[in-house]
């Protein structure tokens, strides 16, 4: 569990990084979050008048159900201790749970902004969440099983093959992954205009270690798409429960590796697209929604030849 | 004594208390009498239904010399009946408890009190009925007294209305229910619940019946589009009333759904679920879309509702296409979800109106944009409410998610459905719940958004004062049973199991000797949830960051104004409001469903009024087929009155012209 | 002498024919309201005595037997309890002036007659004398709709008198019909009039003569019942009369007409090859209930609103003894007494809401349960009565009717309740503008007797929960008896 | 003999449906009302045949009735109230006279089809008259919804309870017959003095001119 916090924030400098290098600049270092987070912890804490105890709870919340879901996902091995303890729909829902508290959060203290934040990002989860159940419809329609730690054993077997409605459930993933991330084109972390802000809008208020948290939380998130991503599509060089200690450092590679790819996909996607309208988020989540829903169709035309 | 002799009393005591009120309306400590009467006599229900269902009692039935001359009233406790006398007390007690406290601010409280106990006495009847008649007579007395009840404030605008619209859809659903005993019993008028249960029936018949108790059933519980009478008459209700209305008196009513669908009718064809399944699914979506746009808090909870109801009933279609497959496992998962659902659903729909009750109290304000700012003047309430709100929005690890949990593991079964059709119906449904789950969460991030947090609207928010005891208390006991309930949810499911038993004749699993109290519905491989372990991990993760980083990093704190991007406004209005926080979901979605119109009214050049931005939403199914069939039967009764005033001539003439025509009729058959 | 009173048959005629002419002779209305009472009360208890005293043998006129008994009784209850309601309603018409006491000596002496000539009609085992007596109840309630001598009083009296005749004159040819029908099997004279020799012999009757007699029969009387499109006459004659008047047409005079109607269905029944009564009576009772249910609608004057209510009950009525079947008719006899119960509690209680606010719109009446709370609570429940909601016997017996006829004539029972719902949302409706809302108009304190009222109401109640044995037993014998 | 009984009654009946016919083709009040007059003398004549072939005495109470009461007291009192109430002489028809002969007509084709196609069993003695009363009967319904002045509405009433009479009579050894006549009478007279009390000018329809406004209490 440790070891996602750990890599978690070198996840985004990498992706900055590699924004930065296909922009032509130098960009900062992929350690630079880690240094910008330990500042953030030592600041002090400016706290709007109106704030009340909710606003002060929410960051340590969202940290922590963003964690619990992340260290739910196998990210180099399966068959974890207490990787029972929830399945994929229980993941999409904890990170249903840190949404919310962050949109109360965004509406706690009385500003336009927080409000605008909190109405567009529910806006948006209210497609993304089905879409992203949808593709795990699919997926574990595929796998008989919404455990991911079976899931992934599963895909890793030979008799998957390869299926048409798998690859529409990971299109649907991908796009669920940049809204829910905020990532372009849904969202822009690095703005402050404040028209185009979401995510940034509805934390506007934070500051110091509380904001510090958020960031960890994003970071954490955005970790935890990549490798939900990988361990279900790609779940190559995952170790099974049964293997050995000594199979680790192997898949802690292919792990890293993952990442890293992922990451720089990202970043490469990130700066050949531009962002889109608010008011073309919903049309674009709406093709996830459907590609998923299409995915399970098609699973069920196939099966049912 | 048995269960059912012992709950037969307490419902008298009830019915007594009732009228005590009456006697004794003039004196002042009478309100407590009542509501603490109930509390306890509702306790007492919920005790009977837990001692049935636990097997701690045994099933027995009781005859009285009442009701249908020949036939006898019968009552009966089994498990199905065990279970909703229990939604029924534990929804009864809290609500009384609460009223306590909340009875003293009631205006009229003779228009209440009198009603209020007899009316949880008519829903223990309902579900503890077992012949027809007694059904239908506790049912409608039911009806009866949550009208007088809705009708308390009958001087408030709107409630008259709300009344008319609720009684008329009552007896309407009546109607349908006695056309499907009517089926049920067959000419030969046996209306006991066993000789309908022993009759063999057509599948075609059976549908017919399932189609008219939805139709009846359904109208009570709120199905769309019978639904219109539920978000007027629930919010016109005393905050308790609606408490109980919106939580219980549903579910009653989709007990008898369950009675006839699937105790009674016998088997039923898989070509039946299908209609049940969609059904259920439209009315979870189209509900939670209006609770989104509504302003009144109470209209938000009354819609919410309605989205719970097409919940459960999408469940219970499940559980009919599995059944048809003799898939009796998943059927069960399926049956259970959607009793857990009911108790869930009881247990944070009424906490979320007493919320709106206090508020009520507090401010006298129903409306979002005048509130604001509670969380500050109302700890305790907004606490409690927070709780509801993230019950309700499904979120882990409190209760709603874990039913809903459930159901989507059943929804995952549906590839071993045979049916091409239901292959593709059940995850299209799944779809649209989860996306009613979704909106939900935006409904509930909207209304404590706008009305707990933020800064207050208006003055009467910003004078709010925190409320009794007494009604914190009770709220505090429902959001335990929210916690509760969804950390330890395999307690509730061994609970409930018999119930199921009994429909479907298949259970889940026992959960009990699971370790961390973990769900296992199908199979350890297949899915598990693990309330208890999330709860666990959650806390610990929360309190240990939070405590290294006070301890490690910063602890210091400052207060400052707002940064709102270097321009704060201490306008209120200049927050979201319930409108605008609504808006883009309004323009995704609402343009067709809700039929939702925005237009900016901009003055002419030189006028230096502000412009305006104008949103018109028109409730598609009350415009176009209440109004309609309303405006149908005027015209009619209009053009039948005409009969009123014709002379004496012409009213012999048609004495005369029937007579001749009889005489031509006669002549013809000869 | 002592024949005469041996026989309580006998005494259920006389005493209303004695007191008749004792008080249209008496001054003083206090004294002659009180005797009122007192002749109603006796009347009540002799035929309570039917039950006891052992039934003499069908005679050449009277007769007793067990469906005539559920009318007397109910008859003379309801005489009874109105008679104790226009006590208290006649002495205010006298303060306010709208009677002076010689119209109220009239009144008196009147209402005795009437209810002689009901009960004449129901004990009669004559079916001539059966006619003559429902004429001479006919012609009274005549003279008393008009009573108060106004334009709208004299309008409806007029129009009830000939529709009235009309529909005696129809009757009295389906009468001689009969007996012609009749006269070849028993003989001529009296033997061929006597309806305890009719029902044994029907089945040799001339099956055709029977099918046209009934067509008048149903016509004639039916005009009596107020089933549509022969119902002109009773909304404003209801509307117009004296409120006690109005609840003793439709609490007894309907089912007077419509015992009528039921003996000769009987002997139509009886008969293998005749025309089988029932559809034509499901056809009339069906077109009655959603007529009347429309007219509810546009109603302005609160008496004429539940004179429609009636209409729409008789309807029901009608219907189930068409139907027929043992489950039918007890449903349609159950439902008849509820009705007569209901319907005139509700005229008790709408006689005082008038007098109170000196008007009988119904824009003019609202708030009830503000202003008159036992009196606006008494009303609404017996609306909600009415209206079929339980606990009340209504409930039950509507409950029996759509159940048993839907399992047989689906169709038939579809438009029922369509018919019913209707109805419904228009009582309800109006209700609501009754009982809630601000109080407009009066609000000074009702003088007012409820007794009446709350005893009917409180019957009505018990029969929608426990019906006792004995009065079951009893119906059902008597829905064998009408087949 | 008995022959010869079947051929009068006959006659005589059939002799009331004629004059039934003449009453629907009068258009003056006062020739309508001389032809009542001989309608209830023909009545008279028929029932005091039927008492003399049924050896039946007290049908000739009824006859007297009929003569005294319908032929003379009541035409005469109509007289006079035309003559005082300055009610003008029209029969205001609803529809024209052909017409209303053409229902007539259809209605007595009706009764005659039903009652011969009924009553095997009766004697013909009573079937024909049954027939013609029937007829009767229709004729005077049919009068009364198509003549708007009360007092052709009256006499149109009186006719069609001259058919009653008519058929009561027919069916031998009626009981309550002169009863029956005699309760009719009353009726008749009720509604003759009603005619007179409420000063019914033109019409039934309304008690008074006043009260064509405040209509039945329910104007919309």
């Amino acid at each position: 569990m440790a070891l996602v916090v750990a890599l978690a924030p070198a996840l985004v400098g990498l992706v900055r990084k590699v924004r930065a290098r296909m922009l032509r600049r130098r960009g900062a270092s992929i350690l630079q979050p880690y240094r910008d987070i330990l500042r953030l912890m030592r600041k002090e804490v400016v706290l709007a008048e109106n704030a009340s105890w909710l606003f002060r709870v929410v960051p340590y919340m969202v940290f922590a159900a963003t964690w619990v879901a992340a260290a739910l996902v196998p990210t180099f091995a399966t068959g974890l201790q207490f990787n029972w303890t929830a399945d994929l729909i229980a993941i999409v829902a904890l990170l249903g749970s840190a949404r919310f508290f962050l949109a109360l959060a965004g509406m706690d203290v009385g500003t336009s902004f927080g409000g605008i934040g909190a109405s567009r990002e529910m806006m948006i989860a209210a497609m993304a969440e089905p879409a992203l159940l949808l593709a795990a419809f699919s997926v574990s329609l595929v796998a008989g099983s919404t455990q991911l730690s079976t899931v992934a054993a599963f895909m890793a077997t030979e008799d998957v093959g390869l299926r048409v409605s798998l690859g529409l459930a990971l299109v649907a993933l991908v796009i669920v992954a940049l809204a829910e991330n905020a990532r372009i084109p849904v969202d822009n972390p690095t703005t402050h205009l404040e028209l185009t802000m979401v995510h940034e809008a509805m934390v506007l208020e934070y500051s110091g270690r509380h904001l510090a948290m958020i960031e960890i939380a994003a970071a954490l998130k955005l970790l935890l798409y990549i490798s939900l991503i990988g361990c279900i599509f790609v779940p190559w060089g995952i170790a099974s429960g049964g293997s050995g200690v000594a199979a680790y450092p192997l898949s802690l590679a292919f792990y890293l590796g993952k990442l890293a790819v992922g990451g720089v996909l990202l970043g490469v996607f990130e700066v050949s697209i531009a962002k889109m309208r608010v008011f073309r988020v919903p049309d674009f989540l709406g093709a996830a929604l459907m590609l998923g829903l299409l995915g399970m169709l098609l699973l069920f035309v196939s099966r049912s030849l | 004594m048995s269960a059912v002799d012992l709950s037969l009393y307490c419902v008298a005591a009830l019915l007594a208390l009732g009228l005590a009120a009456i006697a004794l309306r003039r004196s002042a400590a009478i309100s407590a009498l009542v509501y603490f009467g109930s509390a306890l006599l509702s306790l007492v229900l919920a005790g009977a239904g837990v001692a049935v269902l636990a097997g701690a009692a045994e099933i027995t039935g009781r005859v009285l010399p009442v009701g249908l001359p020949w036939l006898g009233s019968h009552w009966r406790i089994d498990a199905l009946s065990a279970f909703f006398l229990l939604v029924v007390g534990f929804g009864g007690a809290a609500a009384s408890v609460y009223a306590v406290g909340y009875g003293r601010h009631e205006s009229e409280p003779q228009r209440v009190l009198p009603f209020y106990p007899a009316f949880l006495g008519a829903m223990a009847l309902v579900v503890m009925a077992n012949d027809a008649f007694s059904f239908l007579l506790s049912w409608e007395v039911m009806s009866l007294l949550s009208w007088a009840l809705v009708m308390a404030h009958h001087r408030a605008a709107g409630t008259q209305h709300a009344g008319y619209v609720y009684l008329v859809m009552a007896g309407f659903g009546t109607m349908a229910l006695l056309l499907a005993f009517g089926l049920l019993a067959g000419s030969a008028g046996d209306y006991a619940f066993e000789a309908m249960r022993a009759a063999a029936r057509s599948p075609a018949m059976a549908a017919v019946i399932l189609a008219l108790m939805l139709v009846g059933a359904g109208s009570k519980a709120g199905l769309v589009p019978l639904h219109v009478w539920l978000p007027l008459a629930h919010p016109a209700a005393p905050s308790h009333v609606s408490a109980l209305m919106s939580g219980v008196m549903t579910k009653v009513a989709l007990y008898g759904l369950i009675r006839v669908v699937f105790d009674l009718v016998g088997p039923l064809e898989w070509w039946a679920s299908p209609a049940v399944i969609v059904l259920g699914a439209g009315t979870a979506v189209l509900g939670i879309l209006n609770a989104l746009v509504a302003s009144d808090i109470k209209k938000i909870l009354a819609y919410s509702t309605i989205e719970n109801i097409g919940v459960i009933v999408a469940a219970l279609g499940l559980a009919l296409a599995f059944r048809a497959n003799g898939m009796a496992a998943t059927s069960a998962l399926a049956f259970s979800a959607a009793l857990f659902h009911i108790v869930n659903h009881a247990a944070f729909k009424s906490l979320l109106f007493m919320g709106a009750g206090n508020v009520l109290v507090a401010t006298g304000q129903r409306e979002l944009d005048v509130l604001g700012g509670l969380i500050h003047r109302m700890p305790v309430t907004a606490f409690l409410v927070l709780v509801g709100a993230l019950a309700i929005s499904a979120l882990p690890p409190l209760n709603g998610f874990a039913s809903e949990w459930l159901l989507f593991q059943s929804v995952l079964k549906s590839p071993e459905l045979p049916q091409a059709g239901l292959q593709i119906i059940v995850p299209a449904a799944g779809a649209m719940l989860a996306l009613a789950a979704a909106l939900a969460a935006a409904a509930f991030v909207r209304l404590y958004g706008v009305g707990f947090l933020g800064r207050p609207r208006s003055d009467v928010a910003a004078k709010a004062i925190e409320v009794d005891r007494f009604a914190l208390a009770a709220m505090g006991a429902l959001a335990l049973v929210c916690v509760l309930a969804g950390i330890f949810p395999g307690v509730m499911l061994d609970l409930m199991a018999p119930a199921a038993e009994a429909m479907v004749n298949g259970r889940l699993p026992v959960q009990a000797d699971e370790a961390w109290q973990t769900l296992v519905p199908i199979a350890e491989t297949r899915s598990t949830y693990s309330g208890l372990l999330v709860f666990l991990f959650i806390v610990f993760s929360a309190t240990s960051s939070a405590w290294l980083v006070h301890r490690l990093a910063s602890r210091r704190l400052r207060r400052g104004p707002a940064w709102d991007c270097g321009f704060p406004s201490n306008i209120a209005n200049t927050q979201y409001g319930a409108g605008s926080f609504v808006q883009p979901l309004r323009r995704v979605l609402g343009t067709i469903l809700l039929g939702a119109r925005e237009e900016v009214a901009m003055p002419p050049p030189g006028d230096n009024r502000p412009a305006r931005l104008l949103v018109t939403l028109r409730d598609v199914i009350w415009d176009g087929g209440y109004l309609r069939l309303a405006a149908l039967i005027n015209s009619a009764a209009t053009q039948m009155n005409r009969l009123q005033f014709l002379t004496i001539r012409r009213y012999l003439s048609l004495v005369v012209g029937s007579l001749v025509s009889l005489l031509l009729v006669l002549t013809i058959w000869n | 002498m002592i024949g005469l009173f041996a026989n309580p048959a006998h005494v259920i005629l006389v005493i209303p024919a004695v007191f008749a002419v004792l008080l249209a002779v008496l001054p003083g209305y206090r004294l002659t309201a009180r005797l009122n009472v007192l002749a109603s009360l006796l009347t009540l208890i002799a035929a309570l005595s039917l039950f006891v005293v052992p039934r003499a043998a069908p005679g050449a006129f009277l007769l007793v037997d067990d469906l005539n008994i559920v009318f007397v009784v109910l008859n003379t209850f309801v005489g009874f309890t109105a008679a104790a309601f226009s006590a208290s309603y006649i002495s205010h018409e006298i303060e306010t002036g709208k009677l002076t006491p010689a119209y109220v000596r009239f009144y008196h002496g009147m209402y005795q007659l009437m209810m002689f000539g009901m009960n004449l009609a129901l004990l009669s085992n004559n079916i001539g004398l059966m006619w003559v007596a429902i004429e001479v109840a006919t012609l009274t309630t005549v003279l008393m709709v008009g009573i108060y001598r106004t334009h709208a009083a004299l309008e409806a009296a007029w129009k009830y008198f000939i529709l009235g005749s009309v529909g005696i004159a129809l009757a009295l040819f389906g009468t001689i019909l009969v007996y012609l029908a009749a006269q070849p099997v028993l003989g001529e004279g009296e033997a061929a009039m006597i309806w305890s020799n009719l029902i044994v012999r029907a089945a040799e009757f001339d099956p055709k003569i029977l099918n046209l007699a009934f067509v008048f029969l149903l016509l004639g009387y039916g005009t009596k019942v107020g089933l549509a499109p022969l119902h002109a006459w009773l909304p404003d004659a209801h509307a117009e009369g004296p409120t006690p008047i109005s609840a003793v047409l439709s609490g007894l005079l309907l089912n007077v007409a419509l015992y009528a109607v039921l003996r000769f269905k009987m002997l139509i029944a009886t008969h293998p090859e005749a025309l089988a009564p029932g559809p034509l009576m499901v056809a009339m009772g069906l077109l009655s209930v959603i007529f009347a249910a429309f007219m509810l609608y546009r109603r302005r004057d609160i008496k004429r609103l539940f004179a429609y209510s009636s209409i729409e009950h008789m309807g029901i009525i009608v219907f189930a003894f068409g139907m027929g079947g043992p489950l039918a008719n007890f449903a349609g006899l159950l439902h008849m007494v509820m009705h007569s119960l209901t319907k005139s509690a509700i005229f008790y209680s709408v006689g005082h809401v008038a007098q109170i606010k000196g008007t009988q719109k119904i824009e003019g009446i609202r708030g009830l349960t503000q202003s008159h709370p036992v009196l606006g609570w008494g009303l609404a429940l017996g609306v909600l009565a009415i209206a079929g909601m339980p606990p009340f016997g209504v409930f039950m017996s509507e409950f029996l009717i759509v159940t048993s006829t839907f399992a047989r004539e689906p169709l038939l029972a579809l438009l029922l309740v369509f018919g019913l719902l209707v109805a419904f949302g228009a009582l309800l409706m109006r209700l609501a503008g009754f009982i809630f809302g601000e109080p407009t108009g009066k609000v000074g304190p009702a003088e007012a007797s409820f007794v009446p009222l709350y005893a009917h109401l409180a019957l009505v109640l018990a029969a929608g929960i426990y019906l006792p044995g004995p009065v079951v037993a009893w119906f059902q014998s008597v829905a064998a008896l009408l087949g | 003999m008995d022959r010869i009984a079947f051929d009068i009654a006959h006659l005589l009946a059939g002799g009331l449906v004629l004059v039934s016919f003449m009453m629907i083709y009068q258009d003056r009040l006062y020739a309508l009302l001389n032809v009542f007059a001989l309608h209830a003398v023909l009545l008279s004549l028929s029932v005091s045949w039927q008492a003399y072939t049924q050896h039946a005495p007290h049908l000739y109470v009824t006859a007297a009735i009929a003569l005294i009461f319908k032929a003379i007291v009541i035409p005469g009192v109509l007289h006079r109230i035309i003559r005082q109430m300055g009610i003008h002489r029209e029969v205001e028809k609803v529809v024209g006279v052909g017409v209303t002969m053409l229902a007539g007509m259809g209605l007595v084709a009706m009764s005659i089809v039903l009652m011969l196609g009924l009553t095997e069993a009766a004697d013909a003695f009573a079937r024909e008259d049954l027939a013609f009363a029937l007829s009767v009967v229709l004729l005077g319904l049919l009068m009364m919804v198509t003549r708007r002045n009360a007092v052709s509405q009256v006499v149109g009433f009186m006719s069609l309870e001259n058919g009653l009479i008519l058929a009561a009579t027919g069916a031998k050894g009626m009981p309550l017959v002169v009863e029956i006549s005699v309760a009719f009478s009353v009726l008749i007279a009720f509604i003759v003095i009603g005619v007179f009390l409420f000063r019914i000018r033109e019409r039934f329809d309304t008690v008074d001119d006043v009260a064509l406004e405040d209509y039945r209490g329910e104007v919309e």
